[in-house]
């Protein structure tokens, strides 16, 4: 059996294309995994993020692997399997700026937010926190999340919302990204985070679900997960009750 | 320039890509472009509405949303359509490939529909009746006048649709084929060289451009040679 | 179609043609015999040209009858294209196709009409645009060709179907006026050879000369039919006569 | 699949809130690419020949790339370099709305001086003969024949130029303007229905279009008093 | 400009034009007095527009000299102004300007480069209108006037600058038959209130009672200059009687 899998392939280090041409990242990590314990062929389809919904509900392909997190507002629309790894928000600016956006308790403050320009992209959790928390916000939407870094850098915006590992090893650890730094503390609501970020497949494919969600929990269990992640970062992404 | 390396390849298949979907839309773009002027021609109203609309509507919506449009709906309306016939199937994919391959080709096809349409009148109408006086039946002075004459008319503005269209494939990047606007992308987010990578694909699309022009340049000069004076 | 030498070619009786409401042709009764040069005149819009190209229908007439070598034109295609491969036409525009050299002009309609092998369509080519003095020009293409020549060419390609009637819609009226000789010439020399035609010009000397009758037409009507010498100097109708001292004036 | 009419009634409104936005684009680029074609055309009429290159290879690179790639090269690509984004320029480069102006201006100046060059051409060498027998000056004839001739002829071309730049402003949705498609994506992303959104936009832009090309034909109608027979 | 009733108006003196390799005018010599009516003739391609465009540097000569009323045609801007106001031309193609009523095709030259005052300038305009017999037509645009019409206000427009001389390039060659007589009339007019004209043309009914002098032109050289009764009756070059023959035979 093949399955098609979208997603973005720009998402480095979750899923993005190597100058070898090949697919990487803990995604394509996670996705092969699984297609391997359900004993079938995935094929990769590469789709801009604000699409990726659409596109999985015309057909384009079956299965989301591509960071999304599990989401009550998405889940009116299409199914999700158990999570496989955190979700999580965190704020980026510049270092030369000093601002103090988060109270102690970690709750965001309206009133600072003011005048500065947020660069997010479309479609996405930061962009729903964003939009219920501080509406009144200054807010660019981008259509993948390489160009906010890229306006970040260049000084379009000023601050951004991303995703902080993704963050701190392909930005803050490098030369571009010497002059940022996060600006408040880890955001996870649940109910704009979600409970971490799953594989998305259409509605009313249970069958399915179950031989995703036993091979997610298969992956945790065996510490091939945890490896995964350890490629990359030196903590694993995931919580170990997931497994149970 | 060390930031391209590991990446040429990459650009050389993007262009590739490139290259097949030019080919695919625009033998596509010409069988839209004749239908549509065939259809404008015609001396039935309905077909003539068909042909009205489909120039109105592809001439008149951005490219980037026709693209998006076919990509998310040609699926669905297809999958309907054949199911209309064969309850059994419960779904016919269209690939990107040719989900962007025909978005362009209809909208470039809705510009050659004009071209076409002007070009069959630009027909000196006095080389059809010589062809009928000498008793040459419609369908013969269709092939042998018509269609020769009319294509000299409409190469010209043909040359502009196949630059229109090769420079259209890059919107398709938006559905994630892999050319070489999307090789960009996947690059800037290794290297984070916008500039570098974008001006890449501005080359290669110079390239392509410039092989057309070239190569209608020449067939204009071929089809000169009975047009131009030489004594 | 057999040859009947009683049988007159071109028989038109009682023939009007009308273009919406306008009346272009009116009760049109017209006689040609084998070997007749007619040549018909008259001031612009008379329906001269209507005339000539109801005969191979070009254009359809609306009432009368037309019958050519004993074939009625009707609807019926094929007899439509019997007709017309019996009828030559010539075009005050030449009308060659611009796309196809000068031999292919002459080759096209016989290899597709008459289904002629290509070889023996290249010879009777050849042998027209010999009749017509242009031989050397066989591979060049329209565009490079003078008018007369162009207007040459137009009538060798006729030639080339061997009609039996041939029709001249103001052949030399586009020609600058060296050429216009060059062109008479020929017509000359095809009516010295017996061919049956049908001829609108204004050039008064090759009718003096050439023409068996000459036609006059107004306003859609056929006013005077008479021979040349009756036409110049005795003309019957004044309006033929208010014509003719407007085209010899200068 | 079924229609949300609901969802079009309740986005419709919602994207013609980027209306100014698209018009803006619109008059803007469009005003400041036809000086910028009016000079290129003076460039190649000029007769000295650096400026007559200079202008060929300005028209030959923005006719041969992708104004997709055009726009990502000037938005993403441009503050690659220091010098840039310390430049008095980056005052417009930094908003993208400058960017977006600054690419459909270039895109288009391009284009317009191409056809505003085939309209001077077009203009009947013996009027201007029959201007110099009369004794008017070279400025004469320009301001009094070539102009207003050239202008006639031209417009055709340009109203067709001018929808393909309203076209063209949808791509500013690629580098965050909140134009009518920004909007529609933004949209489109929230309630992932594509059909509905971007269709109820291609109205839009259709009978934005075909209002654009009224108002030309009314031009025309204006400019061409003179080529009509009767009154 | 003063008039000195000796110096003649027009003095070409071994004037050489070359088109590249091709030499379209060849050592002409030529001088045209106050009041005199030349009409040039010959066969198509021998340069009879181009000498006469040489007179208005619409075309740069080569070699030689010419003189207009005392001024030598050189690169000076001035002086090419100078004398294209003493020279009006009028073309075979009419060449009005399509996007300006009548009168104002009239009216902008005057005051564009005369700087007449826009009332006087309409007067002027009126005043030619009347003198080619269609001042109703002031106020239409060139497309809604027939060829004829079109052709005598191009004379209308010449005339309004008040030139000393008048060039015509085969003025009635693109009219029809029926609308020449219209305009030759208005040339026979200008003859005889004693314009100085040359003028190309192969009306020949008009140049024998018309000109003073007929210049017959070929390959690039002036071949015959007399007047008419010797150039119809004894024309002494042989290629002239061929070219008469050609163009008086039909
Ligand atoms: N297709 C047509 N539709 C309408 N009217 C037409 C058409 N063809 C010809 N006519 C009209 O029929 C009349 C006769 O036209 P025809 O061409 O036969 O005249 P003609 O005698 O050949 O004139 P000319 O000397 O100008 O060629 C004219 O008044 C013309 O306007
Ligand atoms: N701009 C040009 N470039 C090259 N050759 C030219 C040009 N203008 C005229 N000629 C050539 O110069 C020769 C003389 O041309 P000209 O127009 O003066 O002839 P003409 O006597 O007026 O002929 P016609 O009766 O056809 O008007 C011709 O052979 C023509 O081809
Ligand atoms: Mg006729
Ligand atoms: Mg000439």
């Amino acid at each position: 059996e093949t399955l098609r899998v979208g997603m973005e392939c720009t998402y480095a280090p979750f899923n993005y294309k190597t100058a070898d041409g090949e697919l990487a990242g803990y995604d394509v990590d996670v996705a092969k995994g699984v297609a391997k314990i359900i004993g079938a062929e995935f094929e990769y389809v590469c789709q801009e993020w604000d699409g990726m919904i659409p596109a999985l509900l015309a057909n384009k392909f079956d299965l989301i692997i591509a960071s999304m997190s599990i989401t009550e507002k998405r889940m009116q629309k299409i199914d999700f399997s158990g999570p496989y790894r955190f979700s999580t928000g965190q704020v980026l600016g510049a270092r030369k700026k000093p601002m103090e956006l988060f109270d102690d308790a970690g709750n965001p403050i309206a009133d600072n937010f003011k005048g500065l320009k947020v660069g997010l992209e479309r479609a996405t959790t930061y962009a729903s926190w964003f939009e219920e928390k501080l509406p009144g916000a200054d807010v660019v939407l981008y259509d993948n999340s390489e160009s906010v870094y890229l306006d970040l850098q260049n000084g379009r915006v000023d601050i951004i919302m991303t995703n902080p590992m993704k963050a701190h090893l392909k930005f803050l650890s490098k030369e571009d990204g010497a002059g940022f730094e996060f600006k408040g503390p880890v955001v996870d609501e649940v109910e704009y985070f979600g409970v971490g970020v799953g594989i998305g497949l259409r509605k009313g494919q249970d069958e399915l679900k179950e031989k995703l969600n036993g091979a997610l929990k298969d992956l945790i269990n065996s510490g091939d997960l945890e490896s995964y992640a350890k490629k990359i970062f030196p903590f694993k992404l995931h919580k170990d009750e997931w497994g149970q | 320039m060390d930031v391209l390396n590991g990446w040429w390849d990459d650009y050389f298949w993007g262009a590739v890509i490139v290259a097949k979907v030019f080919i695919a839309s625009l033998s596509l773009m010409i069988i839209f472009g004749l239908l549509g002027a065939a259809a404008k021609l015609s001396d039935n109203r309905l077909a003539q509405k068909i042909g009205g609309a489909y120039t109105v509507i592809f001439r008149g919506t951005p490219e980037i949303l026709v693209i998006l449009l076919l990509y998310f709906g040609s699926a669905i309306a297809l999958t309907a359509l054949v199911q209309l016939f064969n309850p059994e199937v419960r779904f016919v994919d269209v690939p990107p490939f040719w989900a962007g391959t025909i978005a362009i080709a209809l909208i470039v096809g809705s510009y050659a529909t004009e071209t076409f349409r002007g070009a069959f009148l630009g027909v000196n109408p006095g080389s059809i009746e010589a062809a009928r006086a000498l008793g040459m039946s419609p369908l013969q002075t269709f092939f042998y006048i018509r269609i020769p004459e009319m294509w000299r008319i409409a190469l010209p503005p043909f040359g502009n649709h196949m630059l229109s269209l090769i420079k259209d494939t890059a919107l398709i990047s938006i559905i994630g084929l892999n050319e070489t606007m999307f090789v960009a992308k996947q690059a800037i987010t290794v290297t984070g060289k916008p500039f570098t990578m974008y001006i890449v694909v501005g080359l290669i699309y110079l390239g392509f451009s410039t092989i057309i022009t070239l190569t209608v340049m020449g067939i204009e000069k071929y089809g000169n040679r009975t047009t131009v004076g030489a004594q | 179609m057999s040859d009947n030498p009683t049988r007159p070619l071109i028989e038109m009786a009682a023939v009007s043609k009308f273009f919406g409401d306008f009346q272009a042709l009116r009760n049109i009764d017209l006689v040609v015999h084998k070997g007749e040069r007619i040549v018909v005149c008259g001031p612009s819009g008379s329906g001269k040209s209507t005339l000539i190209r109801c005969i191979n229908r070009l254009e359809k007439h609306n009432e009368g009858i037309i019958t050519i070598d004993g074939i009625e034109l009707t609807d019926k295609v094929a007899d439509i294209d019997a007709v017309r491969r019996e009828v030559g036409m010539v075009f005050q525009s030449f009308n060659l196709f611009p796309h196809m050299s000068i031999i292919k002009n002459l080759m096209i309609a016989q290899q597709l009409v008459r289904k002629t092998p290509k070889k023996e369509a290249r010879e009777i080519a050849m042998h027209y645009l010999q009749r017509v003095k242009i031989p050397e020009q066989a591979e060049k293409y329209p565009i490079q060709l003078s008018g007369g020549q162009q207007q040459r060419v137009a009538i060798a390609r006729a030639l080339c179907m061997k009609p039996k009637i041939i029709l001249f819609d103001e052949p030399t009226s586009a020609l600058d006026p060296e050429m216009i000789n060059e062109v008479l010439d020929v017509m000359v020399d095809l009516a010295d050879e017996g061919m049956t035609m049908i001829c609108v010009t204004h050039e008064m000397g090759f009718a003096r000369s050439v023409a068996d009758r000459i036609i006059f037409m107004d306003e859609g009507e056929i006013i005077e039919q008479a021979s040349p010498a009756d036409f110049f100097d005795n003309p019957e109708n004044e309006r033929t006569s208010a014509f003719l001292d407007q085209i010899l004036k200068h | 699949m079924s229609f949300d009419l609901n969802l079009v009634l309740e986005s419709l409104p919602q994207m013609l809130a980027g209306f100014g936005i698209t018009l803006k684009l619109l008059l803007v680029s469009g005003s400041l690419g036809l000086v910028l074609a009016i000079v290129l055309l003076l460039m190649r009429m000029s007769g000295k020949f650096y400026l007559d290159w200079l202008a060929q290879i300005y028209i030959y690179v923005f006719r041969g790339t992708p104004i997709l790639v055009q726009i990502f090269i000037i938005y993403y690509g441009l503050p690659q370099f220091e010098a840039v984004r310390d430049s008095v320029f980056w005052s417009i480069l930094r908003e993208p709305t400058g960017c977006a102006i600054l690419a459909l201006t270039l895109n288009t100046g391009a284009y317009v001086s191409e056809i505003l060059r085939g309209g001077v051409l077009g203009v009947d060498k013996g009027l201007l003969e029959a201007g110099s027998a009369l004794g008017m000056s070279a400025r004469h004839k320009l301001i009094y024949i070539t102009t207003p001739l050239a202008t006639r002829l031209a417009l055709p071309a340009y109203s067709n130029d001018v929808i393909s730049l309203l076209k063209s402003t949808a791509l500013a949705s690629t580098i965050t303007i909140a134009d009518m498609t920004g909007i529609a994506r933004t949209i489109v992303a929230d309630t992932y229905a594509p059909y509905e959104v971007f269709i109820s936009l291609a109205i839009v832009y259709m009978i934005f279009t075909l209002a654009i090309q009224k108002l030309f034909g009314l031009f025309e109608r204006y400019l061409s008093r003179h080529t009509r027979r009767e009154d």
